[in-house]
C-alpha cells in the first residue's frame, strides 16, 4: 500500500523531530503560573520511578505547552536537579541558553554550581509513559511534524483512553498523511477496546489491514482473542492474507540477509582474491589487512573527533583513501621485504606471512591497546528503512553497495589498465612478461599492494558492522579462504559467486538449524562440494590447468 | 658425525638450555612476595584480560606504595597463557612451582579456570578468580570474586518482570557453558513463575558471531505478540559489539524489547557510540558511574597509574580489587603467606565494595554482594536503575535438580565444596583425599 | 617381509634418534624419581609433563610431516586428529572419576549432570575400558582420515584446495565440540581427571611413566615413519609428492598411497593426542582450531621438512621457546615468535635440518648427493604449480 | 563383422573420438588404427590435438564421444590411468618427467613391473632377478654409471633415456613416445631412433615427433593430425608429398 517512499518519509521525519522539538518554540498561552508549573516541574526530581510516573502525570494534566520541553529533555535524560535545593534545571547540555536555566522560565540560574547537580534518572517504563506523555501534548500542536510524530507514537500505543483526544484530533486534522495515521491508530484502539461496537470493529479491521507488516498482523492477532463471533471470519481472512503476505516476505528477507553477509565475505575475500588467486601468495596476513584498514578508520574518526567533529559524517569518505594508502603501502612493503623472495615456493609465504600476522596483530595491540576500539556509524548508516514487507538496515544496504563497487571496479582496473594488464601479463608469464620489458618487480609491489589495499578498504566497511580489535583480521581469514577457494582460485567471479553463494545458503539454512549447526553444515558442504569440483566453482577446463 | 646424531646433540643441547632457563628462577631470592598473574595478554581472550593484568600492577603498586605486606615489597609475575587453555594450566605450574608464587590472580573463561583448577589442587597453592561464572562450583584453593548466578541473572530476571512487566523472553547466548547454565537456571526459575514454556526462546550462537541479521529479526518477530518481551543476553563479549550495532540499526528499542545482558561492561561499550542503545540494561555488581567515594578515589587512581583520563573500570576489576584487598587482609591476619594459613584466615574476612555495602568472604569461597541493575546511557556508561540487598553468593544454584542440595562449606566440620545436605555426605572424594 | 621392512627403517640416523628417545624414556623419569630433591641434576616435577608435552608435539609434527613432507599432501587439519585422539583417551580419563565428581554420579560426568542428561550417550559406551579407549585413539581419528582422504583423493583434490577443505574440516569440528549438545563438555571439554589405570594422574610416577610412554610412543612413530619413508612404498610417496601425474602412469594408485599416508599419519596424531591430554590435563575444543593446525605446519617447516628428525627438533623447539617466552617477555613473545617464522622462512628454506646441512656441506663435500637433491618445496614449485589465473 | 575382427587384432583403437574444452574441439572424430609390433609416427602442427590425443588413451582425459579399444577388446574410456598404465600401456611425456629427488635407480625401480599395491610396495624387497633387470635397463639406456645420482642431475638428453629406461622397465605393450628426441644432440638422436625400432619390434610404440629427420629415420607408418582429426596417412613420403600437409603443416 503505502509503499517504501511514504515510509522512508515517516524515518526521516521521525529522526528530524526530536531536533525540531527541542528548536520549535511552542507558542505559551500559560494556564498555569510560573510558580504552580515550577512546582510541578520540580516535583519530577525526588523519590523512586513510581513517584516520577505520578509526577508526569501531573505535569500532563496541566496541559501546559510549556510541559512539553520538559518532559522531551527528560525523555532525553537530560533533565538535572539541583542536589542542595532541589530544583529542576535545563543545562547546556539539555538545550538551555546559558549554563543552567530554569526550564520554565528560561531564568539564568547560573549561581547553581555544576558539581552539585544530579541528572533526573529515567527508565524504560517511564521513557515509555514519557513518550506516551508527549504524544498526547502534541496532538494538536501546530507543527504537523510534530503532530505525525505525535499520532505515530500514539499508534504504537493504542491505549483506549486516548479516543476522546483522538477523534477530537482527528476531525481537526487537515493533513491526510497525519490524518491516515490517526486513523490507524484509532482503528487498532477500537480492536483492543473491549468496548467498541461491533461495526466499529468490523470498519477497523480493513484500515489495520491497511497498516500492512507485522503490526498489522499482531494488531489483528491479539484481537482475534477477545473478538465477538461476528467479526472473527473477517479477522481470519485478514489475518491469513497478511500471514501469507509475511512468508513470501520472509523468504525475501532472508534473500536480502544472505546478499548481506554474502557481500560481507565479498568484501573480506576480495582482496584475498588478487594476493592469493592472482598471485598465488598463501596470504595468512590478509586479515591483518582488514584490521589495519578498520583501524584507520579509527584513526581517521579520532581525529576528527577532536578537529573538525562537524565533518563525522564525511570520516568514511576520508577513511576509504586514507585506509587503501595504508594498507596498500604496508602490502608493498610486505612484498618487497619478504614476499618477493618467496615466488615460487607457495607454501613458504604461508609461514611468513603467518608470522607477520602474529606481529601485525601484536603491533597492533601495542599501539592501540587490546580493547575495543569506538568506529562510530555516521548518522546515514545507522537505522534502516522499509522497503515493502523488508527491514533493511542502512549500513547493511550500503556495505552491499560498496562490496559491488569494490568488485566492479577491481575488474575495471585488470580488464582496462595499464597496470591491470601488466598483473595479468606477469601473473600469466612473468618470463615472457618481463623479456616484454614490463618492470615485473614493480608490477607485483603493485599487485601485492592492490589486494592490500582492498584488503584495507574491507577493514573500513566492516569497522561499521563488527568491532574493532587486533584479532579482527583472524574472524575474517578462514571464511576468506573458503570464499576465494569455493569460488575457484584466480577468478574474480568465482569470488563474487562464492560469496554470494555462501552467504545465502548460510542464511537460509540457520532459521532451521541455527547458528552452530548452519556453519557446520555450510562447512561440510564446502567439503563436499570440493569433491565434485576439486577445483571450485569457476574452474577452468583444459589440459594447460591440470599440468 | 652423520647428520642425525649432530641434531641429536643439538636436540639434548636444546632440552637441556631449556630445563636450565626454566630451572634457573625455581631457586629465587625471598626478599619479596610473589603474586602470579595468569591473564591472556594475546589472543581473543587479550581484549578482556589485559585490564585485569594492568589492575594487579596497579594494586601491588598501591599496596607497596602503602608499605607491601609482611614488610616486604610484592612482586607481580606477569606471565601470558595466550588464551590458550591448555597452556593455562602449564603457566599456572610455572607460576607456583617455579616463580614461588604466593598467589596467582587470573582466569577469564570457564575453561581456563576449568583448567588450572587440579593445578592448584595439586599444588595447594591458592587462585583468585574475579569473573562471574556459571557456579556448581566450589573448589579448596579457589576464590570466585566474580558473582554467582543468584548474584547476577536471578535479580536481573526479577527485575525486568517487577519494573518493565516482562512476559516473554528470549534467551540468548554464546554456546558455552556459562550461558547453557545460566539459561538453564534461568528457564527452570521462569517456569516456576509461571511463564508459560511457549514464551520462552533460547538461542545459541557461536564465539565470536558477527553476522545478527537473522537472529536480530527473530527477536523482533518473538517480541511483536502484544506481550511484553525482554531478552537475557549471555553473548560472550567480542559479539556484543556486531549485535548491538545489528539491535540499533533493526530499531530494537529498549522501551519496546529491552535486553539485559551479564557479560556486556563498560570496556565493551567502548567499542561503539550508545545512542541508539539508551535503556538496555545489564547485571553487574559493579558500574563504573555508581557514585561511592570508595569508587571515585579508586577511579581517579587507576586513570592516573594507567596515564589515561578516559580509562573505564568494570565489574571483574573490581571483583580483582576486592580479591587482592581480601588476600592482603588474610595474610596479614595469619602472618604469613602460607597457603593453608591464607586459607583459613580468609574466611569471613570483609572488605568495603567500592559499590558501597561490604564485601565478606563467605565459606562457600564466594562473596556477598549487592546486585546493580543499570541501564546503558548515550555516553557508554551506566545508569543504575536498582540496587539490592547484600546477596550472599551460592555456589550451587537451588535451581538445579541435581545441585540444589548441595553446598559448599569450608570451613570445618564440613570442609568440602559439594556437601550433599541430603545424604550428609561430601560428593567427591577429591575433597576428603585433600584434607 | 616386516622385519625386513624394520630393518630398512633402522638406518643410522633412525638408530641414533630411536635410541636417544629411549634413553631420554628412561633419563627423564629416573632423574626426577631417583635423585635427591636438591640434587641440580634432578628435574622438578612440574618439567616432566611439560617435557612429555613436547614430545608428544614433536610426535604431531612428525605425522604431519609424513603427509607433507614426504606425500606432498599440506594438511592445514591435523590439529583434528590430535584432537580427536586426545577426546578418546579424555572420554576414558573422565568414566575413570566415577563418583568422585562433584555430583557424585557414578556414571554421568559432571557437565552431562550438570546439563540434565539422563543417560550416557551411546558413543560413550566402552570408553571406562581401557583398551577400548586406546582402540578408540587409533580408529576414530583412522577413520575419519579414511574417509576424509578416500572422498578427497578419489576426487583429486590437491594443492590449496585440500589444504583448505582439511581446513574446513577442523574448523567444522571446533563448531561442533563447542557445542554442549555434543555431549563432550562443550567449550569447556573434558578436564578434573583423577586416574589412569588406577593411578593418580597428579603422582610424579604416573607422570613419569606417561612421559617414558610418550618417548617410546615417538620412537615408535619414528620407526614406523622411516620404515615407510625408506621403503618403495616411501619412494612411490616422494613421487607423488614430486610429480603426481606420471606417478600414475607408471600404474600406482596415486590416490591409496596417500590414503595410506593419510591413515597412518592420523593415528599417529590420535596417539599423540591421547598421550597429550593426561600430561596436560585437559582437552577442548580449541585443539581444533585452524590456527593450532597452521602451527603444526609451522613446527615441521622450522625443523626441516621431508626428513625424519627434522619436524621433532622443530616441534620441541618451537614450544619451548613458547614455554620461555610466554613467561620470560609475556607482552613481547608474539614478536619474537612471528619474527622467528619469517626469518626461517627467508633464510632457512630447509629448517634447521637443512641449516645444519649446509654447514656439513661447507665442510666435507663427500655427500655431494644430499645437498644436490632438490628440496621438497622446489620440486613441489615446479610440479604442482599453482593454477593459472583465469583471465 | 568386419569391423569387429578389424578391432580383435589391433593393439590400439580410435574411432570417431571427440572431446572439447570450453566450446573448444581438440580432437574432432578421430580414427587411428595401431598394430601389435608397430610403430606409428604422429606428426602435426601445435595444437593438433597430439597431446590430447596421449591423453585419451591414458585415461587423463575422457572423451566426448567415440571408441577407445586396447588389444581389441579393453575399452580404455572406462578405465582411469593407474589402470591403464598397468594394463600395458607406457608413456613417454613430452617435457621429461622423472623423479628428481630419487636416484637413477630408484626410478628404474619404481617403474620396474611388479604388483602395485600399497602393502606390497611397502614391503617390497628387491630380488636378485629385478636387480638384474634394472641393471639390463640402465645398460641399454647407458645410464648404468650414473645410477647412484640423483635424477635431477642428469642433463635434459640423460632425462629422456632415463624415461625411456622407465618405460622399458614397466614391460608395456603399447609405448607411446611424445617427441622423445627433444633436446637430444644428433648423435643421441640416432641412437634414440635405433634403440625404438628395436623396441617396436616387440611391442606397438606410437611416437609424437616434429623432427623430420627424427621421423624418416624411424622409417614407419606416418599419420599426420590436424585440428584434432586425421590429415592424411602413410609412408612419410607420402603425407609430406600431400598437398594439404604441405599447405596446413610443413609450409609453403
Amino acid at each position: 500500500m503505502t509503499g517504501a517512499g511514504m515510509t522512508i518519509l515517516k524515518h526521516l521525519i521521525g529522526a528530524m523531530l526530536l531536533l525540531s522539538a527541542l528548536l520549535t518554540a511552542i507558542p505559551a498561552h500559560a494556564q498555569f503560573a510560573d510558580a504552580d508549573l515550577t512546582t510541578l516541574v520540580d516535583a519530577l526530581a525526588p523519590g523512586s520511578f513510581k513517584d516520577r510516573e505520578t509526577a508526569i502525570g501531573n505535569l500532563v494534566a496541566s496541559g501546559d505547552p510549556r510541559a512539553v520541553p520538559v518532559l522531551e529533555t527528560l525523555l532525553e535524560g537530560e533533565l538535572y536537579f539541583d542536589e542542595t535545593g532541589g530544583k529542576v534545571v535545563f543545562t547546556s547540555a539539555s538545550g538551555g541558553k546559558g549554563a543552567i536555566s530554569d526550564p520554565v522560565t528560561g531564568a539564568d540560574l547560573s549561581d547553581l554550581t555544576e558539581a552539585d547537580l544530579e541528572k533526573v534518572k529515567v527508565n524504560n517504563s517511564l521513557r515509555r509513559v514519557l513518550r506516551t506523555a508527549i504524544g498526547q501534548m502534541t496532538l494538536l500542536s501546530e507543527d504537523a511534524r510534530v503532530r505525525l510524530s505525535a499520532a505515530q507514537s500514539v499508534l504504537r500505543d493504542a491505549d483506549p483512553a486516548q479516543l476522546e483526544l483522538l477523534d477530537s484530533a482527528i476531525s481537526a486534522e487537515t493533513d491526510v498523511r497525519i490524518k491516515r495515521v490517526m486513523e490507524q491508530a484509532r482503528a487498532v484502539i477500537m480492536l483492543k477496546s473491549p468496548e467498541a461496537s461491533v461495526e466499529d470493529k468490523t470498519a477497523a479491521v480493513p484500515v489495520v489491514l491497511a497498516i500492512g507488516g507485522r503490526d498489522a498482523l499482531n494488531t489483528l492477532t491479539t484481537a482475534l482473542a477477545s473478538a465477538p463471533d461476528e467479526i472473527r471470519p473477517t479477522i481470519e481472512s485478514a489475518i491469513d492474507g497478511l500471514a501469507r503476505d509475511r512468508a513470501a516476505w520472509d523468504v525475501a528477507q532472508n534473500v536480502w540477509f544472505g546478499v548481506s553477509l554474502g557481500s560481507v565475505l565479498l568484501l573480506a575475500a576480495i582482496g584475498l582474491a588478487i594476493t592469493f588467486g592472482v598471485m598465488g601468495v598463501i596470504n595468512m596476513a590478509h586479515g591483518e589487512m582488514v584490521m589495519l584498514g578498520a583501524y584507520t578508520t579509527f584513526v581517521v574518526q579520532e581525529i576528527i573527533r577532536q578537529n573538525a567533529p562537524g565533518l563525522f559524517d564525511w570520516s568514511l569518505a576520508i577513511a576509504l583513501p586514507a585506509a587503501f594508502l595504508f594498507t596498500g603501502l604496508v602490502g608493498v612493503a610486505i612484498e618487497r621485504g619478504i614476499i618477493r623472495f618467496l615466488y615460487g615456493r607457495p607454501l613458504e609465504t604461508l609461514l611468513a606471512t603467518w608470522g607477520l600476522s602474529l606481529i601485525i596483530q601484536q603491533a597492533v595491540q601495542r599501539i592501540f591497546t587490546a580493547n575495543i576500539r569506538e568506529v562510530g556509524n555516521p548518522s546515514w548508516m545507522s537505522g534502516s528503512f522499509e522497503l515493502g514487507g523488508l527491514a533493511i538496515t542502512w549500513n547493511r544496504f550500503y556495505i552491499v553497495i560498496f562490496a559491488l563497487l569494490v568488485f566492479v571496479a577491481l575488474l575495471l582496473v585488470l580488464k582496462y589498465t595499464a597496470i591491470g594488464l601488466h598483473m595479468r601479463a606477469v601473473t600469466q608469464n612473468r618470463r615472457m612478461a618481463s623479456s616484454m620489458g614490463i618492470r615485473t618487480p614493480l608490477v607485483d609491489a603493485m599487485t601485492f599492494g592492490l589486494g592490500s589495499g582492498i584488503a584495507g578498504l574491507a577493514g573500513v566497511a566492516l569497522s561499521q558492522i563488527g568491532n574493532v580489535s587486533p584479532n579482527l583480521g583472524q574472524g575474517y581469514i578462514i571464511d576468506s579462504f573458503m570464499v576465494v577457494v569455493f569460488g575457484g582460485v584466480g577468478n574474480l567471479w568465482g569470488t563474487l559467486v562464492g560469496a554470494l553463494t555462501l552467504g545465502i545458503a548460510n542464511k537460509f539454512i540457520e532459521p532451521y538449524a541455527g547458528a552452530v549447526l548452519g556453519k557446520i553444515i555450510i562447512l561440510v558442504l564446502i567439503i563436499l562440494f570440493i569433491q565434485r569440483r576439486p577445483r571450485g566453482l569457476f574452474a577452468l577446463k583444459g589440459r594447460s590447468i591440470e599440468a | 658425525m652423520t647428520v642425525g646424531n649432530r641434531m641429536i646433540a643439538g636436540l639434548g643441547l636444546g632440552v637441556a638450555m631449556t630445563m636450565g632457563a626454566i630451572a634457573v628462577p625455581a631457586v629465587a631470592q625471598d626478599e619479596t612476595i610473589k603474586v602470579g598473574v595468569l591473564h591472556s595478554l594475546s589472543g581473543t581472550m587479550a581484549i578482556s584480560e589485559t585490564t585485569l593484568k594492568d589492575t594487579m600492577l596497579f594494586l601491588i603498586d598501591e599496596q607497596n606504595k602503602k608499605g607491601g605486606l609482611l614488610g616486604k615489597q610484592l612482586e607481580a609475575v606477569v606471565v601470558d597463557p595466550a588464551s590458550d587453555w591448555p597452556l593455562f594450566a602449564e603457566k599456572a605450574r610455572e607460576l607456583i612451582e617455579v616463580n614461588g608464587v604466593a598467589a596467582v590472580f587470573g582466569c577469564w573463561t570457564s575453561s581456563s579456570r576449568k583448567s588450572v583448577l587440579p593445578v592448584f589442587e595439586e599444588l595447594n597453592s591458592i587462585l583468585f578468580y574475579p569473573v562471574q561464572y556459571e557456579g556448581e562450583e566450589s573448589q579448596r584453593n579457589v576464590f570466585y570474586t566474580g558473582a554467582a548466578p543468584n548474584q547476577q541473572a536471578i535479580p536481573a530476571v526479577d527485575y525486568l518482570m517487577e519494573n518493565e512487566g516482562v512476559e516473554r523472553w528470549v534467551l540468548a547466548g554464546t554456546d558455552y557453558v556459562y550461558p547453557q547454565t545460566t539459561n538453564k537456571i534461568l528457564e527452570q526459575y521462569l517456569l516456576d513463575h509461571g511463564v508459560a514454556a511457549e514464551d520462552i526462546m533460547i538461542n545459541y550462537t557461536p564465539f565470536g558471531h558477527s553476522d545478527w541479521q537473522t537472529i536480530v529479526s527473530d527477536i523482533k518477530t518473538f517480541g511483536s505478540t502484544g506481550k511484553k518481551t525482554a531478552v537475557v543476553s549471555t553473548i560472550n563479549g567480542d559479539a556484543n559489539v556486531p549485535f548491538y550495532k545489528e539491535l540499533a540499526n533493526q530499531g530494537v528499542m529498549a522501551e519496546d524489547i529491552p535486553v539485559v545482558a551479564f557479560s556486556v561492561g563498560e570496556e565493551e561499550l567502548a567499542g561503539f557510540d550508545t545512542t541508539p542503545l539508551v535503556g538496555h540494561l545489564a547485571a553487574w555488581n559493579y558500574f563504573q558511574s555508581v557514585d561511592t567515594p570508595e569508587n571515585e578515589a579508586f577511579i581517579s587512581a587507576w586513570q592516573t597509574f594507567m596515564g589515561n583520563p578516559d580509562k573505564v573500570t568494570n565489574d571483574p576489576m573490581e571483583a580483582t580489587v576486592i580479591g587482592f584487598n581480601l588476600w592482603v587482609q588474610a595474610v596479614e591476619k595469619a602472618g604469613t603467606t602460607d597457603t593453608d594459613a591464607v586459607l583459613d584466615a580468609i574466611i569471613g574476612l570483609e572488605t568495603p565494595n567500592l559499590t558501597g555495602g561490604i564485601a565478606k568472604m563467605l565459606p562457600n569461597h564466594h562473596l556477598t554482594k549487592p546486585v546493580l541493575i543499570g541501564e546503558i546511557q548515550a555516553d557508554g556508561q551506566f545508569e543504575v536503575v536498582s540496587e539490592s540487598e547484600l546477596v550472599p553468593g551460592d555456589a550451587w544454584s537451588d535451581f538445579l535438580p541435581e545441585s540444589k542440595m548441595i553446598e559448599a562449606d569450608w570451613t570445618a566440620p564440613i570442609s568440602c565444596g559439594n556437601y550433599n545436605t541430603e545424604t550428609k555426605t561430601c560428593g567427591g572424594s577429591e575433597v576428603a583425599a585433600v584434607q | 617381509m616386516i622385519t625386513q621392512a624394520l630393518f630398512r627403517a633402522l638406518d643410522k640416523k633412525a638408530i641414533w634418534l630411536v635410541a636417544i628417545l629411549l634413553l631420554v624414556a628412561v633419563a627423564v623419569p629416573a632423574s626426577n624419581l631417583l635423585l635427591p630433591v636438591d640434587s641440580p641434576f634432578r628435574l622438578p616435577n612440574y618439567a616432566v609433563p611439560l617435557f612429555g608435552k613436547y614430545l608428544t608435539f614433536a610426535m604431531l609434527a612428525l605425522a604431519l610431516d609424513l603427509v607433507w613432507g614426504y606425500c606432498g599432501i599440506l594438511s592445514l587439519g591435523h590439529g583434528a586428529f590430535f584432537a580427536i585422539g586426545g577426546y578418546a583417551m579424555g572420554m576414558y580419563l573422565m568414566r575413570q572419576i566415577g563418583t568422585r565428581g562433584v555430583y557424585a554420579n557414578p556414571i554421568l560426568p559432571d557437565f552431562m549432570v550438570f546439563l540434565n542428561w539422563k543417560e550416557l550417550p551411546w558413543y560413550w559406551y566402552g570408553m571406562d575400558n581401557f583398551w577400548f579407549a586406546m582402540l578408540m585413539v587409533v580408529v576414530v581419528p583412522g577413520l575419519l582420515a579414511f574417509i576424509f582422504g578416500f572422498l578427497a583423493f578419489r576426487s583429486r583434490v590437491t594443492g590449496v584446495y585440500l589444504s583448505i577443505i582439511t581446513q574446513a574440516m577442523t574448523y567444522a569440528l571446533l563448531l561442533a565440540f563447542f557445542r554442549n549438545d555434543m555431549g563432550f563438555g562443550g567449550n569447556n571439554g573434558l578436564t578434573d581427571f583423577k586416574d589412569i589405570l588406577g593411578q593418580s594422574i597428579s603422582a610424579p610416577s604416573t607422570r613419569a611413566a606417561l612421559f617414558a610412554a610418550s618417548a617410546i610412543a615417538l620412537a615408535l612413530a619414528v620407526l614406523a615413519c622411516s620404515a615407510i619413508v625408506n621403503s618403495k612404498l616411501g619412494k612411490v610417496m616422494v613421487a607423488v609428492r614430486d610429480a603426481e601425474s606420471r606417478t600414475r602412469f607408471l600404474g600406482y594408485r596415486v590416490e591409496y598411497v596417500k590414503l595410506f599416508a593419510f591413515v597412518v599419519s592420523a593415528i599417529i596424531a590420535g596417539i599423540a593426542g591421547a598421550l597429550y591430554v593426561p600430561q596436560v590435563g585437559i582437552i577442548n575444543p580449541s585443539e581444533f582450531e585452524p590456527a593450532n593446525s597452521i602451527e603444526v605446519v609451522i613446527w615441521t617447516a622450522v625443523g626441516g621438512r621431508g626428513t625424519i628428525i627434522g619436524p621433532i627438533i622443530g616441534g620441541v623447539l618451537v614450544n619451548v621457546g613458547k614455554s620461555y617466552f610466554t613467561g620470560a617477555f609475556p607482552e613481547y613473545w608474539l614478536f619474537a615468535l612471528g619474527a622467528l617464522f619469517v626469518v626461517t622462512t627467508l633464510f632457512l628454506p630447509k629448517g634447521i635440518v637443512g641449516l645444519i646441512g649446509q654447514y656439513r656441506a661447507a665442510t666435507t663435500k663427500r655427500e655431494q648427493h644430499d645437498r644436490d637433491a632438490p628440496t621438497p618445496m622446489q620440486v613441489e614449485a615446479g610440479a604442482d604449480p599453482q593454477p593459472k589465473p583465469a583471465e | 563383422m568386419s569391423e569387429a575382427r578389424e578391432k580383435l587384432g589391433t593393439m590400439l583403437y580410435l574411432d570417431g573420438v571427440s572431446v572439447a574444452f570450453d566450446g573448444f574441439k581438440a580432437i574432432n572424430n578421430l580414427s587411428i588404427i595401431v598394430h601389435p609390433a608397430e610403430m606409428l609416427a604422429i606428426i602435426g602442427p601445435n595444437g593438433a590435438g597430439k597431446t590430447t590425443m596421449m591423453d585419451i588413451i591414458t585415461g587423463k582425459t575422457r572423451p566426448d564421444d567415440g571408441q577407445v579399444l586396447f588389444d581389441g577388446r579393453t575399452d580404455l574410456t572406462k578405465l582411469d590411468e593407474a589402470a591403464i598404465a598397468n594394463l600395458g600401456i607406457g608413456r613417454k611425456f613430452q617435457k621429461p618427467t622423472v623423479f628428481e629427488s630419487h636416484t637413477v635407480w630408484d626410478n628404474i625401480e619404481m617403474a620396474l613391473k611388479k604388483p602395485r599395491g600399497i602393502f606390497a610396495t611397502l614391503f617390497y624387497t628387491a630380488d636378485d632377478e629385478d636387480i638384474a633387470r634394472i641393471t639390463e635397463i640402465l645398460e641399454t639406456v647407458r645410464l648404468l654409471a650414473r645410477k647412484d645420482d640423483y635424477a635431477a642431475n642428469l642433463s635434459h638428453g640423460q632425462k629422456q633415456w632415463l624415461e625411456i629406461g622407465m618405460l622399458l622397465a614397466q614391460d608395456p605393450k603399447l609405448l607411446l613416445v611424445d617427441e622423445p628426441v627433444a633436446g637430444m644432440t644428433d648423435a643421441e638422436t640416432v641412437e634414440t631412433a635405433k634403440l625404438l625400432k628395436d623396441i617396436a619390434k616387440t611391442r606397438s610404440v606410437v611416437v609424437v615427433e616434429h623432427d623430420m629427420s627424427f621421423v624418416r629415420e624411424l622409417g614407419s607408418r606416418v599419420t599426420c593430425l590436424a585440428e584434432g582429426a586425421v590429415l592424411a596417412e602413410g609412408s612419410l613420403d607420402q603425407v609430406s608429398a600431400n598437398p594439404v600437409v604441405i599447405e596446413r603443416y610443413l609450409g609453403r
